[in-house]
């Protein structure tokens, strides 16, 4: 654990905490097990003293931007974690001059879970090779380990490789095992309806029936309302307790998008989202 | 059937409908099993789960008076998906009916006492059972003070009963609405100041209000004002009720079931839920 | 009397009663552990930590039919759902039987929940000790243990070779389909879960309603299900209507204080609206409401709540957190 | 068509051109196979695609948008969004195992009677191919 790099962060914090720049400093801190990491909300200049970084630093936390929308804060932010920044500045959710961001440099965070710090890099860190925040007020750099370039969407390929049926199977089989504890919705910095579609009961779209049916609907549904916005930060399929690979899902429309439309989610606020604008000349598919 | 599982409603018929306002309809709604019928016996402050089969079911509470065994009444706004439903049915269709639900007034305690009774909107349905009870039994309790308030003079509910409620011994009703309009003679203030300005004496008196919660807040410092203590302040709580039977745990507020220990509650009682509904 | 079986004794045991009975029991599933009905005695596996979910998802599923409406030519008919066939939930921990014994009291308390009460009268349960307690158990603590046998029908031990089988209930009798070697041995020591401090939490929870301790715990809360989805001894639920093409069915489903409408009346007005009192609900309803009402802690310390929550909070933080707030503020 | 399955499609067409062609399909006589449901859009940008993945799971074999022709548009770009929308569903629907050829979009101005008439024929065809919707 770079103790450097936690030391710039806690003296940053402080530093916002004391001069009452921001009402509270969004981080990381120790979590339960002594090994891994969860989000910390330091108010206090003297709570600054739990925040720290190491590759144990999962979680995406500017979907708590959300929640804090009426009072300036500081947000501790990796690189991938900083293209959901952008996504909600160019949905007009957050104010720019109401976020400070604490951008650290990043080589990868690790496939963690309770008590296990993980062997390995999460897949999506192997090959990613964002090491600064696209956006950031402070930066804390860390000495950085080369990644490898690599095929980012091979399980995508794997999938679609398969016959139509054996797809079929495969997704429902998945979809079958959702208990719909919406924890993907709610961890999601891209998903904040204040009346999500799937709770709607006039009309009625999916409802809290758990059966096949009704959990493929919401499972395509939520991904697809995220098309051309997701920001590829894993955590749904993290926080999935029964192990669906929702990021197998996002990532197939995300390399969608990339291929008709050339535009990747959150890497600028002012970029015009895919389904907010079109081409009048592209045919997509659609010939005259 | 019905008690074996208690999620199975009664079947019942809807013998009749009054639209009380634009959107508060009162329905007369008969048991189909007549031993379901005998069995069916209830109190004023009680309520029963309607249920329009295909949109669900909800909490109303029971508005006739059980010795006139003439069929359930409720009056029901429409406000959501079952009320609009229940809202489209017409006398004859089936509904069902579980219940009765909760705990009652206890109008038994409130013999030899003058009653004050405060009703906001639809807050009044609640109420209604305990003014026809008292008017039936008038010699048994001390002054009637009903104060019922409204939007606009449309929404005053239980207008066809009103004649009855004023021209009843030593009873005094007050109408207010919050908008008149050019018919409109009453009063146009809201229900608390009615309030303050009748000013009831809180002497062996007991005052019994139901009502949007901004009503009840502003109903219940004016209350305090005059000199009445939170055990003499009864209200019926609305809360998310779905199963009636104090297991779904919807309607727990701090560490009462609101199926089960209420809706009826003094503020005293109220003042000591951890948590405040 | 306690019974001894080898490895082979069980596997024609559970294929005795499989044919008779729907056999559920844990089932490896990709990284999970489920329990599952199972149609061969191979499919089940026995060497895990618990399952990802609790068996109370047997007895109160995700989501059951409580009744449909048929209407023929105008005439309504209610048919209520009716659980025919009998099982035997094989593989579960002693923690669980606790939970489920503990929602039993809720939910058979009189008007029954008849569907409940159906499923646990033709369900018996065989529990399988733990030989391994996992970091984030602490069950000792919450009344129960890893070789509890009070709240099953039978509960097996392992042990080097073979299974230590001690019959609970007449019930439990009544499963036994051959007669097995008598076992006179001694049952082995139990292993040594965390231990949590519980002595005062039912008033410290009151004391510290209103501490700001609970906005600051749920700071983090992503307001998800998760919690109480996996947790044995939630039991809240919703229900609700879906017609279509012409039938009605009335469908009770699993709900959480969690979720935004759970405390949400018509008209749009909501008691629990700040996150802080969403997630003080949880606590208080286990460690405060459950007690008063039927005496024991809604908790039984298996530790699923701590491993599934994707924001770690920890119910073992939060039972010595109160203790130390409640001695701070003056006890 | 000798099978006895009969695929089932439900057709949302926009107002101002398809349904229009559909209209004029109808009154010139043509015939076509009786498979499709129509349903009559404002504009093909107003169909959600929850509309589509509700009938797909309410049982259709096949969906058709049906609008103006790209530039025909009486909303000017409604049928512009309606192409970027849809043409990442099909996809995301064949990688989920729903096959693309369930999914239709097709530009049908007032006057292409025949051609809406034979759209719908071929459609059915092709479902009527790919099988009821229980496997793909």
């Amino acid at each position: 654990m770079d103790s450097e790099l936690i030391q710039q962060i806690r003296s940053e914090a402080s530093y916002l905490l004391k001069d009452g720049t921001v009402k509270c400093v969004i981080g990381y801190e120790r979590a339960s097990d002594g090994l891994t990491s969860r989000p910390f909300f330091a108010y206090e200049p003297a709570a600054v003293e739990r925040l720290i970084f190491d590759e144990t630093c999962t979680h995406n936390l500017v979907r708590y931007l959300l929640d804090k929308k009426r009072e300036k804060v500081a947000i501790v932010v990796k690189p991938c974690d900083s293209r959901a920044i952008n996504l909600l500045l160019n949905e007009a959710q957050i104010k720019r001059h109401m976020v400070f961001i604490i951008g650290v440099t990043c080589s990868g965070v690790m496939e963690t879970s309770c008590n296990d710090k993980g062997q390995a890099l999460q897949a999506r860190c192997q090959t990613c090779q964002m090491t600064k925040p696209l956006v950031y007020d402070f930066l804390v750099e860390q000495k950085l380990v080369e990644r490898p370039e690599g095929e980012p969407y091979l399980d995508i390929q794997e999938i679609e490789t398969k016959p139509i049926a054996a797809r079929r199977a495969f997704w429902s089989e998945q979809f079958g095992r959702c208990i719909r504890c919406y924890a993907c919705r709610q961890v999601c910095p891209g998903c904040y309806c204040p009346d999500c579609f799937v709770e709607q009961l006039d009309p009625l779209w999916v409802g809290i029936r758990i059966a096949p049916k009704e959990n493929e609907l919401w499972q395509i549904t939520r991904a697809f309302h995220l098309a051309g916005r997701c920001i590829g930060c894993n955590e749904c399929e993290r926080v999935c307790p029964v192990d669906i690979p929702l990021g197998r899902l996002n990532r197939k429309l995300e390399k969608e998008v990339k291929e008709l439309f050339t535009f990747q989610a959150g890497l600028s606020p002012e970029e015009q989202p895919p389904f907010a604008t079109f081409k009048k000349e592209e045919t997509l598919g659609f010939e005259e | 059937m019905g008690l074996e599982n208690p999620f199975v409603p009664y079947l019942a018929t809807l013998k009749s409908v009054v639209e009380l306002t634009p959107d508060i309809k009162l329905l007369k709604v008969e048991l189909l099993d007549p031993a379901v019928r005998a069995g069916f016996d209830y109190k004023p402050g009680q309520f029963a789960l309607l249920s329009a089969f295909g949109q669900g079911e909800a909490p109303f509470g029971i508005v006739s008076l059980p010795q006139h065994r003439d069929g359930l009444e409720f009056a029901v706004r429409r406000i959501g998906t079952v009320t609009a439903a229940i809202h489209e049915l017409e006398p004859g269709d089936i509904l069902g009916v579980r219940g009765p639900f909760g705990n009652h007034f206890p109008l038994e305690d409130y013999v030899g006492k003058n009653i004050v009774i405060i009703g906001g909107g639809i807050g009044m349905a609640p109420l209604r059972p305990v003014i026809n009870q008292i008017l039936e039994h008038r010699n048994d309790y001390g002054k009637l003070l009903i104060i019922n308030g409204a939007r606009t003079p449309q929404d005053l509910v239980f207008a066809p009963e009103f004649q009855a409620w004023m021209e009843a011994p030593r009873t005094k009703l007050e109408l207010t609405v919050d908008r008149g309009d050019e018919q409109w003679r009453g009063r146009v203030a809201l229900v608390p100041n009615v309030v303050k300005e009748v000013a009831p004496s809180p002497d062996n008196a007991i005052a019994i209000t139901c009502g949007p919660p901004i009503m009840i807040r502003y109903t219940l410092a004016v209350l305090k004002e005059l000199g009445f203590r939170d055990s003499q302040i009864i209200t019926t709580l609305e809360a998310k009720m779905k199963c009636g039977l104090g297991k779904c745990a919807r309607c727990n507020v701090g560490d009462k079931y609101i199926c089960q220990d209420g809706p009826v509650f003094t503020f005293e009682q109220i003042s000591q839920f951890l948590e405040q509904p | 009397m306690n019974l001894f079986l080898s490895k082979e004794d069980l596997i024609r045991w559970l294929d005795a009663l499989l044919r008779q009975r729907v056999l559920v029991a844990p089932v490896r599933v990709q990284g999970l552990i489920l329990l599952q009905p199972v149609s061969k005695v191979a499919e089940v596996t026995l060497d895990f930590g618990n399952t990802t979910l609790s068996p109370k998802g047997w007895f109160l599923p995700p989501m059951e039919t409580l009744f449909s409406v048929q209407s023929n030519d105008g005439q309504q008919k209610l048919v209520p759902t009716t659980i025919e066939k009998d099982a035997v939930i094989f593989g579960l921990r002693p923690c669980d039987a606790r939970g489920i014994a503990l929602i039993d009291r809720p939910l058979l308390r009189e008007p029954s929940d008849a569907l409940y009460r159906e499923r646990r009268a033709r369900t018996s349960l065989i529990g399988l000790s733990c030989r391994q307690a996992q970091p984030e158990c602490f069950c000792t603590s919450m009344g129960s243990a890893p070789n509890d046998p009070s709240h099953v029908d039978i509960l097996l031990t392992e042990i080097d070779n073979g299974y230590i089988l001690q019959v609970i209930t007449e019930k439990g009798r009544a499963l036994l389909s051959e007669s097995f070697a008598e076992y006179k041995g001694t049952l082995p020591k139990p292993p040594e879960p965390g231990a949590v401090p519980t002595k005062e939490v039912v008033p410290a929870v009151k004391k510290l309603f209103d501490d700001p301790y609970w906005e600051r715990l749920a700071d983090r809360c992503l307001h998800c299900n998760i919690c109480a989805y996996v947790c044995p001894t939630c039991y809240c639920f919703d229900v609700r209507d879906y017609s279509d093409k012409g039938s009605v069915e009335r469908i009770r489903g699993w709900d959480s204080c969690q979720s935004p409408g759970f405390s949400r009346i018509a008209g749009g007005y909501n008691p629990r609206v700040t996150k802080g009192a969403r997630l003080r609900q949880r606590f208080a309803h286990k460690l405060l409401y459950f007690p008063e009402r039927f005496k024991d802690v809604a908790c039984v310390g298996c530790g699923r709540c701590v491993r599934s929550c994707p924001v770690n909070i920890d119910i073992r933080e939060v039972l010595r957190d109160l203790q130390q707030l409640e001695v701070k503020s003056g006890s | 068509m000798n099978s006895q399955y009969q695929p089932k499609i439900i057709g949302f067409l926009c107002n101002w051109c398809s349904y229009a062609g559909a209209d004029m399909a109808g009154t010139s006589r043509m015939s076509y196979e009786p498979n499709i449901r129509i349903i009559r859009v404002p504009c093909s940008g107003r169909v959600n695609p929850l509309l589509v993945l509700k009938c797909f799971q309410q049982g259709a074999d096949g969906v058709l948008i049906s609008g103006c022709h790209p530039g025909d548009c009486h909303y000017n770009e409604g049928n512009y969004h309606t192409r970027r929308r849809f043409a990442l569903l099909r996809d995301f629907l064949d990688y989920l195992g729903i096959a693309r050829d369930r999914l239709w979009v097709e530009w049908v101005s007032a006057s292409e009677g025949q051609r809406f008439a034979q759209m719908v024929s071929n459609f059915t065809k092709e479902l009527a191919e790919l099988g009821p919707r229980s496997e793909s």
